[in-house]
């Protein structure tokens, strides 16, 4: 198993690609998983959080096998 | 209730009439339905055409959330959202909420906070060509 | 601008596509529309048919003075109201509002304003056939 | 000329009657005119009054050749 990272919209442009796959690690949450994914880059002030497709806070925490998502505000309608 | 993302323009008055034909006839009394339609002009700029992103399964659950959300807080018959997604042109729909109710006041509340939740919370993003060439990602969804 | 009493029934979104098929594309994103459909019961009791009086002239002038007042609150592209008169059946579409502007506070705004107005001041009256075989004039519209 | 008097929905039924046409009198308000078309009852708490096609409180001048209504509350909707 592994944790599956995604990006989306203008993130997903700046970042030069759409998802990431990690190995799990300890005491994951959806900020440290950001760290661990894009090492280059501080997390965006006001990117959203998914984790399992349900909105999530920074301090998330996350597991193996979850799916945590990025992106910037939505715009839809 | 009925959820759905179109990656091809549709009718919406079609897709409404279509769905309304499954509701219980003489149980509603109150329809409030709002369409949103691509412009040709955003923040002061002409628009060619328009590209939506969306996010593949979360967005079909949080529009099913939404829904749920405005069945636990007014009485309804029925609620339909029906979302494009990928290329659209200025004229195109993009988006349908439609309330079936038994009374107006709910049929009015609903079908704004659907339009309300989905523009502030669900995962789309869109993208403008504009007519001078350049594109850009719509950074905020206009106030309603 | 379109204010139209119909005897006869009549498909509201068919009414609501061929009005919008003159709305000049491009310039609304907000499409907001009220339905009223004759329900199968009212104050509790079965109701079996309904029958709609008006005052011809009036009507179609107090209509048209409602859509004025919505187009000197609001910023609107179009309107449309259609109501229906005489016998109707349970089912049958009574009334449309129908409101496209640029952005949604307007469109859903001014469409429950011309609901509400309509309600309160537009001379109607509607007899109901009860299924007991009884009549009665409806006294008080619902509230909204 | 005259003055055309119309009623509607219920205050029709119970006058049993639709329109009336009076001739034009001195000093006719709506409540005067009612006055002389309904003598055998009051006018109604709750009535609408319309003086040719615009809504009109009880004493709304009428002229030769206006059109008076009286009307129960409105249902329409």
């Amino acid at each position: 198993m592994s944790i599956t990272v995604r990006y989306f919209a203008s993130l997903r442009e700046q970042l030069g690609r759409g998802e990431d796959r990690l190995d799990a690690g300890d005491a994951d949450t959806a900020a440290a998983v950001w760290a661990r994914a894009v090492p280059e880059r501080d997390m965006p002030e006001r990117v959203l959080i998914a984790v399992n497709q349900e909105y999530a806070e920074p301090d998330h925490p996350v597991r193996d096998g979850d799916e945590v998502a990025f992106f910037p505000p939505v715009t839809g309608g | 209730m009925s959820v759905s993302l179109h990656p091809k323009p549709f009718d919406p008055w079609t897709l409404v009439a279509t769905h309304q034909a499954g509701v219980a006839a003489g149980r509603f009394g109150a329809t409030a339905v709002f369409v949103g339609t691509m412009r040709d002009f955003n923040e002061g700029d002409d628009v060619r055409a328009m590209t939506l992103e969306h996010y593949p399964g979360m967005t079909e659950k949080h529009l099913e959330a939404i829904v749920a959300q405005a069945r636990e807080r007014w009485t309804l018959e029925d609620c339909l959202i029906a979302h494009r997604v990928g290329a659209i042109e200025p004229g195109e729909p993009i988006v349908v909420t439609a309330v079936w109710s038994a009374h107006r006041r709910e049929a009015f509340e609903a079908c704004r906070f659907l339009m309300e939740e989905l523009k502030h919370r669900a995962p789309f993003w869109k993208r403008e060509a504009l007519a001078d060439g350049g594109t850009r990602w719509v950074e905020k969804n206009t106030e309603g």
